[in-house]
Formats: structure tokens, C-alpha cells, sequence
């Protein structure tokens, strides 16, 4: 390995190690993924989307295989954020990664609270999630409009003591238009893409498959989509932009590095392999090392067009 | 962590049942009967998730564990084009298997089509006195697996749809037969829902403990994605638990089948 | 083959002898198809996308391999509304298949006039396109907004003398809501989605893989998209709706009908194979043999949830 | 239409490149000098589009064509895992190959690269009295077909970048030393875009016509989905044209390259 390869980023005065992130939902606490590998190998880890109370989530099945890809309807499954601060928190101290608080609220009281709180938690910074497909309150319903997600922003932003990452949902006619107005309302950063939202028929039984109807479609398949947001947005914005959607490998992150994002997510990849986030920092290093770049910062927005 | 391993050996058990065996010390160490192990069961790009299956048997000696399939779609299609000597991509063992307590002396095992298989390392476990297995099949020729089930139990009960071997009723209601005949300490479900839905009922009425093996499609396999759950009572309340990591196997009265 | 399968069906008056329609833009004119199949297999061709003028299109290249998927950036080539009049209606009415001119327009007055044009030639029906994502100017612009479609389908509308199918952009926030605007506007049918605008990256070189850089993504990927908005769209307006994203076969087909529609479009697939659109027709009533459904009408949003 | 045919004769060329004799009387019938097949090179699910390849000779007797290509990535990895024996789905033959005028006595073929795979078809092909062929590898070890080109030609020259066989030089240079010493009538171009576009440049410089087969990204291969364009001009203005129909060989003065 060459030591003079440097893959630190930093994301709106929040360093990272490395520019590759576990993505909300995918990688639970990351107590079970510990399991698998040094957490430590991270840049950071977005938890499990959060919320005042806890919640039950949608009825199974929740998980549905699509071509190249996976629909989810979890719903935001929850301990609630007590539990998070009270138990969550210490396990992932333990490890040099960032901590992201993924964090959704039913109304604008809730996103205020929430944000407070994890104002006041050793966290390191907040994901505003505006862009949940899976619930009917809320979320979803703040971030399909500027708004919606000006007011919300505007109103936490206040409130926040850790740099504030605004998740954006893909769902929508103009995601740049999002993105502006998550910056004009004060957001640290934009991360995207959530899930788009998708469905999947059994022919045979003539139901949906999943329990919830419909779902958010995730994996390789959304990565062209993905990519398009992400290059649009980074041209919108000046703020940091994190990208995700699809990166299953160095390749593929260098791909999102190259269109805008200073940093990535990655989620259902690691459902396929449970070293695919490690594999994306090791396939970073390995593209950097063949094509002589010394720091990642160099990749952001290189693309030649 | 390394999850690639040799299938040591590849048999079919008719036209699309077949049963692998696979070696991995690590897998073979811990793996406790009712426990899972997840599969790429071909490229991402053929069958993008990984394919949850019970362990059918471990030989802690040889360092190997048996996993026995059906085809039912493009996974486990993909899965059967597997041969001997190739190597493949195990995650396991997950989850908890059943709980085996000394002081039950009589148990029963039930298990209806692909959910047979986790019940015969059960009974080759199970330290009871008396074992019975009652294993429904939809047909004759669908039958598998006899002999060894009947070398791990003392009593063997076959029932199937058609009647064309066996007994033709359900297992549910070979059970009931069984529990007047003689009542067991334990019962062991394995197979589609609607059958341990029928079958928890019935030992409710008889008083008599239960667990169930449950099947939900999932992502991760590990716990982290909570896309597998199914309903567990709490308090007054439930739950929406991981079936990958708090089951598969679950106490039949905690479970809400819906 | 059974003689008691009707696979008929009914698009606001226009009669198909099988839902199966070739999908805009991936079937030329039919003559190159000619040469594989009998065309009178098909329900009905949707021509390439028509302009008043000829379009040159977008540089090359102009398509991307993606995850189980593509990525194009025509940008509707074609040789002007006259040129198909004269040229290649008389071509495709030697068979007996359903003519639908798909049309596209820069301005209000473009879409008038095509639409008047259409109107006085011998084809079956008129599919707007107010949903091409490979053009600056017209089409999605229009078909991003409720009021941009409502102001588009009012004005063809009194001209149209032939069925009017609004062909929908899947690029949008609310796509029910656009749908109802159509409907409101006069639209005898709508028929989605188009394709969803994406990007692919050549982190070799770092540069965009498309001449245009960005492009539509089309074929299996987006089938969970597609069926996901056919569903909404369908629960949403009483005009009739033809579904299409990545159909591949019957048993995909079938999963469009049962969500809703009233009859399929097939595009990409027919890249990988040429016999896709013949063999979805016969899919179509392997499945319906198997499952003792006799007229292909009972399907149609037969979705059990 | 049956566009499935059997791979009758597998042969690697070197570590990368691979020559397969597919059996197709139908195609072998229509094939002309050119004129490309469009393969299905994997699933659906592993390389979605098919990938174009020129004929790259053609065996009318035996009903069978060559083609040869060389790893590029996914689609081409795929299909040199085909063997002998094995069937592969090919559409074709499709587009104009190189138009052959009996008129003309002299002509050279310039290749460079997989560009020099459908020029010795061309070779065997075309009435001409003097044929040479100049063809330009990377270096010594990635020169391939040589025997074959030299049995078709009256010269074979070799140009290689590193100079380790044949002259170190561009194709472009050996073919303005050959027109220098004796100007042909007809220069056939196949490779690189800018080898093709330097060398239109110095023919038109000499007067000499000269037909080009271009290469571009395809979907479907016939001509209707209008993805695999060039541009070509056309009165005062030019316009986008199918590769895979209206090419992939064009009039070397027709066509604009950007
Ligand atoms: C805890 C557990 C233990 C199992 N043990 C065995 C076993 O020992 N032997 C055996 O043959 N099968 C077992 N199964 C079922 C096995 O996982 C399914 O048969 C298999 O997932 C079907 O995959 P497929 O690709 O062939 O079907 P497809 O229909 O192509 O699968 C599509 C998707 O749905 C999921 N899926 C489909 N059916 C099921 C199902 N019944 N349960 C969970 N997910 C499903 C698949 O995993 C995949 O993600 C078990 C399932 C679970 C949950
Ligand atoms: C008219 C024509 C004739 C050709 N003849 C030959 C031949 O005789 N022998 C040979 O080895 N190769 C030939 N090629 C190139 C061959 O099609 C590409 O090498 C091949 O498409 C690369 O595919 P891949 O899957 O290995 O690469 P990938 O990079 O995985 O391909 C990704 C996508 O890009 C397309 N693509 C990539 N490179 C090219 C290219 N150079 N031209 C067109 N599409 C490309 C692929 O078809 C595919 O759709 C020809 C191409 C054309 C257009
Ligand atoms: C099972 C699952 C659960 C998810 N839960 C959340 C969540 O709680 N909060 C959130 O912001 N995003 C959630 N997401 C979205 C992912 O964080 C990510 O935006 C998306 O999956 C795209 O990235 P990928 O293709 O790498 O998975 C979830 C995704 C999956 C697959
Ligand atoms: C190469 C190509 C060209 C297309 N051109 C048009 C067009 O001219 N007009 C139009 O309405 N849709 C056009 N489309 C969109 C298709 O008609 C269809 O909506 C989309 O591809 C989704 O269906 P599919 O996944 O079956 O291809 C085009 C699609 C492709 C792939
Ligand atoms: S499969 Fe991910 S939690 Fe069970
Ligand atoms: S590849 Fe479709 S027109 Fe050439």
C-alpha cells in the first residue's frame, strides 16, 4: 500500500478518514456488520434512521429482488432515540469512524426535537432525512417540495450543533431545485440519493410482494439516476454533496467522486457482500494508485465534459 | 471475514430437491441445529440477494454442514448448477436455533416440505428419550429424506396430500392424534405458516410448549437491515423482531402469525 | 394454441387485437423488424418520436450499457412529420397493426400543428410525447408540470380527430397528478413511463459515456418505477392507461395489467432480442392458458392488495 | 427468425484475441466483406446489449464465418468463454460492407488493431491485381493473422509503435510512402477513429478515394433505434446516420469526423 496516498475529505468541517460511508438502514448500529470487519476501516457510518419515539415499521415482506437492485418498505423501524443516545452511541464510540445521526420526524416539532438532542449527543453529525418513501407522514412529504424542506431546514438549522447533512429523496422533478433550497435554508451538505420509490407484482398470486405495496428501489439499477442527481446537483450547490445510490465497488465511487460528491454511501451492496464497503475504499485506493492521484480531493468534480 | 467455501459433495434427492455438503470448520463448529447460512446462490447479477437455507445436518468431525434445497425460483435454480468440488459463497451460521432442554423427554418434531430439513439435525441432537417425527409431503414421490429421519427418531409419521403413501391428512392433524396418543414435552414446527399457525393453536389448547422455525425474505441476513421480521408478542404490545437474528427459530406463543 | 383466448383490448376506442405495443423510438418505422417478424403479431407500432421538422438528434455516443438497463440520448432524430406521411404510412398499413404517430413539439404551436397534421393522415391514434428527457427545448418542459400538460392536451385536443395518448415523463414529483391533468385536458389515454433521466461515467477516461451526458434510462432496471407509477396512475384516472418500463416478457406484461393497464409498450428488450415483442404476445397467453383467464380484460388491474 | 448457430471452431490468437468459425449457412450465404454480426455475448442479466463484430471471412462452401475479437471488457470477457461446440445467439449479417470496383487495379488496405479483422475478408474479396495490406500493432507479440493477410495480399507491411517488428512508425506514415512509390486506386481504412481520420486527410491531399469502417456504440443493429450514429454529410449540410446500416463502411470523403 502507498502511504502517500491521502483519502481524507471533509465534508463541511466534519473530517473524514476516507470518503466512503455506510449508508442509513443498510448497516443497522453497525453492531452486526462488527462482526465482519473493522469498523474502523469506515470514513463514517450513518445509522438507522431515527425518530422521537420508536417505531414498528411496516408489515413484512419488506424486501423484494428486482433486476439489479431491491425494493424495501422497512418503514423506519426504530428503537427511538433515547435508546440510540443510551446504548447506540458508546458501541460506535469505540471506533474511529464518524458517527452520522440519520434522523426522520413526523412533524416540525419532531424534526426541531430530534435535532436538538442529538445536538447535545456525541455525535458527529446530523442527516436530516427528508426523503423516507416507506412512511406516510412527514419525511417524504417535507422533501418533495423547496418549500418543505426550506421550512424544515430553516428550522432546525437553528437548533443544530453539528454540521447538518440534508438527505434529499429522488422522487422528484427537479433535484437541484432541492438542493438549493436545503443550502439557502442553511444545510452544512446534501446527501442523495434515497431510495426511488417502486413496486413489485407476483404474477402467480397476483399480489404485491411486498406488505407495504410499494417500496424504495435501491442497488446497481438506480446508479444511473443517482449519478445524473449528483453531477446536477454539485453543479447547484456549493455546499459539500454526498453521494450514494448503487456503489458497490471503488470503481463506481470514484464514478459519483468524479461527478460532484465529495464524499459516498454505500448500502445494498454490502447485502450482496458484507466486505463491500471495505472493498469500495480498498477499489478507491486501487484506482488512485493505477492513474497516480495522490489525494481523493483531487477526483471531486473532475469530470471532463 | 472469508465465506468461500467447497461443496464437497453434491446430491440430488429427486427431480429438484438436493442436498450439499460443505466444508468449512469455522460454519461446522458453531452451527446448531435450527441455525441458517446465507448463499450467493449465483452473481449479482443472476440473483442479486443472497438466499437464506436452514443447516440440515453437521459433522463437527469432518468439519462439514449439509444444506438441502428445492428449487422454487431463479436462486435456487442457479444453486442447483452447482457441483462438487466447486467452491461457494457461505455467510453463517446466523441466527438462534432450537432450544434443546434436557428435561424434556418426549418431543415432537412436524415439518411440511422444504421445512423438514433443520428438524433432522434437531433430532440427531435432541437429547430426549422418545422422538417423533411427523413429515407431510404433498405426494409419494415427493417424499425424501426417509431413512434419515427414521435413523434419528423413534417414530416416523409420513402423512401426504393424496394419500399415496403414509396417512392422507394433515400433519396438524396427525399431530392432534399423537399428542391423545401420548402427550411430548416439546414440539417442533417447521413448514409453511399456515400450517404452525394451526399447529401452535392446537398445542395451546393441550397446554404444551412449541417452537417454530419462520421463514421472511431477507436482505442482509445479519440483523442489520430489518427487512425480515415478523411479529413478537411484548408485553402487551409487539414487536417487529429480525427473523435472520432473533429467530429463525422462535417460541410458538411469543410469535402473532397474522 | 387456444382459440378461446381473446386478447383483445380496447384503448378509448381504438381496437388492438393484443396489448402489445412496439414502444416509441425503439422500433423505427417497423421496416427493420419486418425483416424479423411479421408485424402483424403486434397490437399496434408507436412510431419513432415525430417533430414538424427534421432532427438531426444529439452526437454519439448516444447509448450506455447500466446495471440490467441502458442509458440513451437520441434526442428524437427522425425525418419530419412530412417525410413519415408520405413515406412510411404507406409501409406500415400493409399490415394489420395499429398506427400510433408518436409526436413532439418545441412549442404550443408545434404540437397544433402536428396534431392537425396527424389528424388528416391514416394513422390509428396520437401519442403527445410531453416526455422526452434528450431535449432542451419543448416536450419535458411541458410535461413536467400539471399546468404545462393541461396547457398542451387542452390545445391539441380540439384538434385532434384521431385518439389522443399522452405519453408521460416518469421524471416528475406526483405522477398521478399529471396524469389528472392530462385527463382534465381531454386525454383519451395516458401512456407511461418514458424514460428516466441518468448518466453514466467512464472513470477511465472521466468522461460523461454519452455524447449528450446525460441520458433516459430504459429497459428491466426500471420495471419497479414503471409498475410503481402505471399503479398510481391507474388508481387515479378512468381514461385508460398503456404501461411500458422494461418489459421483457408475458409474465412482466401481465404484472402491467394486473397493476392497471390497459395495454404494454415493449422497447429495449427487443435490443437483446428481436423476437421480445412477439414472444411477450405469446407469454401473454401461456399465462393466461395456465391460469385460465380467458379474455386478457380480466387482468387488467386485477391486483389483489 | 433463428439467430442461434453453433461455435464450430474456438482458436485463441494470443492472450487476449480469439478467432470463432460460427456455422450458419444463412448468414454465410448473404455475408459480404464488412458487414458485421450483432452477439448476445452473455444473459441478459451479465452483458444486457448485444456487441457488434465484424465478418471477418467468410467460408461460403462450408456455410460458416470468422469472427475475431479481443477482450475489451465485460461483453467481450464473456464471449471468449464460449467454446467449441457451444451455440451463441447472432443476428446478421448486417449493414454495407466495402463496395468492390472491379475498375480498380491497385489497393491498399490500412488497419490498425481488431480494425484489421474485416479487411482480410476484404483482401480474399476484391478483384484487384495489387493488393497491400499495411497493418499497425502496439508492439512484436500482439501481431496476429499475419499468414493469413500474407496469403491474401501481394505485401503485407507491419508497422508496430515500439518499432519491434516491422517499421516503427503510423499505419498513416507506411501508406503515404506506399501511394509516394505507387498510388492505388482504392484505399480500404479500418481502426482507430483518428488513424481513419488522418488518413482520409492525406488521400484527399493525393486524390485518391478511400471507403472507411467505423466503429460506434450500438442497441439494436438493424437500424431502428437510431443510436449509432455518424455523421455524413449530405448537400451543404450533413446528417446523422446508422452505422450498423447505412455503414459500418461508409465513402471515406463522406463522412465528418468530429
Ligand atoms: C429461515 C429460512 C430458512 C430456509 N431454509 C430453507 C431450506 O433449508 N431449504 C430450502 O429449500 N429453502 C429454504 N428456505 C427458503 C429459501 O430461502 C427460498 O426457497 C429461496 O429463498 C427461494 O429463492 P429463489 O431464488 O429460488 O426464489 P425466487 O422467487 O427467485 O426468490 C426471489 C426473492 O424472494 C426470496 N424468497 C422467495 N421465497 C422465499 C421464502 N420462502 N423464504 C424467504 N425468502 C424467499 C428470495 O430469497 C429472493 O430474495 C428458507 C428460508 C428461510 C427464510
Ligand atoms: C462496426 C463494428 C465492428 C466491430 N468489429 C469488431 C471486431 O471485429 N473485433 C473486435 O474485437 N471488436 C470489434 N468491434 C468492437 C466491439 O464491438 C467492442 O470491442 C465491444 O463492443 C466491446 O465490448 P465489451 O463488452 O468487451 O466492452 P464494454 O466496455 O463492457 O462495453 C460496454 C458497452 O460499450 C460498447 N462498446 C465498447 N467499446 C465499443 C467499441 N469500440 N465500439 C462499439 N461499441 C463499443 C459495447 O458494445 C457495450 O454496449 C466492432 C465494433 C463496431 C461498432
Ligand atoms: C433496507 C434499507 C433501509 C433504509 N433505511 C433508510 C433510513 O432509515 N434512512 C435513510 O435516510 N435512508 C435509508 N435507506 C436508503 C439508503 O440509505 C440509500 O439512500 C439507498 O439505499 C441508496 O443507496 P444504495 O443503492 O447503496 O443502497 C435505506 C435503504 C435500504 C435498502
Ligand atoms: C433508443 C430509444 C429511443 C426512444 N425514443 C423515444 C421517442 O422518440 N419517443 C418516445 O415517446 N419515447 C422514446 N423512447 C422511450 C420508450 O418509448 C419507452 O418509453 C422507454 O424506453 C421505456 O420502455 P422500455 O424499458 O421497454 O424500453 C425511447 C427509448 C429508447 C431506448
Ligand atoms: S435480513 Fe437484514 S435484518 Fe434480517
Ligand atoms: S444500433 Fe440501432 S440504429 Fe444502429
Amino acid at each position: 500500500m502507498n502511504n502517500d496516498i491521502n483519502l481524507k475529505v471533509n465534508i463541511a468541517g466534519l473530517e473524514l478518514k476516507n470518503p466512503v460511508i455506510a449508508a442509513s438502514g443498510t448497516f443497522g448500529f453497525g453492531r452486526e456488520y462488527s462482526r465482519y470487519f473493522d469498523l474502523n476501516a469506515l470514513g463514517g457510518i450513518s445509522v438507522k434512521g431515527l425518530t422521537l419515539k420508536p417505531r414498528k415499521g411496516n408489515p413484512p415482506p419488506r424486501i423484494a429482488e428486482t433486476p439489479m437492485g431491491i425494493l424495501n418498505s422497512v418503514g423506519l423501524q426504530n428503537p427511538g432515540i433515547e435508546t440510540f443516545i443510551e446504548k447506540e452511541i458508546p458501541f460506535l464510540r469505540k471506533f474511529d469512524t464518524a458517527i452520522i445521526a440519520n434522523a426522520s420526524g413526523n412533524s416540525l416539532e419532531d424534526y426541531e426535537r430530534i435535532v436538538e438532542m442529538l445536538s447535545d449527543s456525541d455525535i458527529d453529525a446530523i442527516e436530516l432525512n427528508l426523503s423516507c418513501p416507506n412512511v406516510k407522514e412527514g419525511c417524504m412529504v417535507f422533501g418533495t417540495s423547496a418549500q418543505g424542506i426550506n421550512t424544515v431546514v430553516s428550522r432546525v438549522k437553528k437548533l443544530a450543533k453539528k454540521p447538518l447533512i440534508v438527505k434529499l429523496t429522488p422522487n422528484v422533478t427537479d433535484i437541484a431545485e432541492m438542493a438549493k433550497a436545503a443550502e439557502a435554508a442553511g444545510a452544512d451538505s446534501v446527501s442523495l440519493i434515497n431510495t426511488l420509490l417502486g413496486m413489485a407484482i407476483d404474477a402467480k398470486t397476483r399480489r404485491p410482494v411486498l406488505g407495504n405495496v410499494t417500496g424504495g428501489l435501491s442497488g446497481p439499477a438506480v446508479k444511473p439516476v443517482a449519478l445524473r442527481m449528483v453531477y446536477e446537483v454539485s453543479k447547484a450547490v456549493s455546499i459539500p454533496v454526498i453521494g450514494m445510490g448503487g456503489i458497490s465497488n471503488g470503481t463506481d465511487a470514484v464514478e459519483f467522486l468524479l461527478a460532484g460528491a465529495s464524499a459516498v454511501m454505500v448500502g445494498t451492496a454490502g447485502f450482496v457482500d458484507p466486505m463491500a464497503w471495505v472493498n469500495t475504499v480498498e477499489g478507491i485506493k486501487a484506482y488512485m494508485q493505477e492513474n497516480n492521484v495522490s489525494s481523493v480531493t483531487e477526483l471531486i468534480g473532475g469530470l471532463i465534459v | 471475514m472469508d465465506t468461500i467455501y467447497e461443496i464437497v459433495k453434491a446430491d440430488r434427492l429427486n427431480d429438484d430437491t438436493y442436498v450439499f455438503t460443505i466444508k468449512s470448520e469455522t460454519i461446522a463448529k458453531k452451527a446448531r441445529a435450527g441455525q441458517i447460512v446465507h448463499i450467493k446462490c449465483g452473481e449479482e447479477t443472476t440473483a442479486f440477494l443472497r438466499r437464506p437455507f436452514s443447516i440440515c445436518s453437521v459433522d463437527k468431525e469432518e468439519g462439514t454442514v449439509d444444506i438441502a434445497f428445492q428449487i422454487r425460483g431463479k436462486g435456487t435454480k442457479l444453486l442447483s448448477e452447482f457441483a462438487e468440488g466447486n467452491t461457494i459463497d457461505v455467510m453463517g451460521p446466523l441466527g438462534q436455533g432450537f432450544s434443546l432442554y434436557p428435561k424434556h423427554k418426549k418431543i415432537i418434531v412436524v415439518g411440511g416440505g422444504i421445512g423438514i430439513f433443520p428438524l433432522l439435525q434437531l433430532l440427531k441432537d435432541h437429547p430426549a428419550e422418545h422422538k417423533r417425527a411427523i413429515l407431510g409431503f404433498r405426494s409419494k414421490d415427493r417424499v425424501i429424506l426417509e431413512d434419515s429421519f427414521k435413523n434419528s427418531c423413534d417414530e416416523l409419521i409420513i402423512t401426504t396430500d393424496d394419500g399415496s403413501i403414509g396417512r392422507k391428512c394433515f400433519v396438524t392433524d396427525a399431530l392432534k392424534e399423537e399428542i391423545e396418543k401420548d402427550p411430548p414435552d416439546m414440539v417442533f414446527f417447521c413448514g409453511p405458516t399456515i400450517m404452525m399457525k394451526v399447529g401452535v393453536g392446537i398445542l395451546k389448547d393441550y397446554d404444551i410448549p412449541c417452537q417454530v422455525s419462520l421463514e421472511q425474505r431477507m436482505g442482509c441476513g445479519i440483523g442489520a437491515c430489518l427487512t425480515c421480521v415478523c411479529k413478537e408478542k411484548k408485553d402487551e404490545d409487539w414487536d417487529y423482531v429480525q427473523v435472520c437474528k432473533r429467530g429463525p427459530v422462535f417460541d410458538g406463543n411469543d410469535i402473532i402469525f397474522d
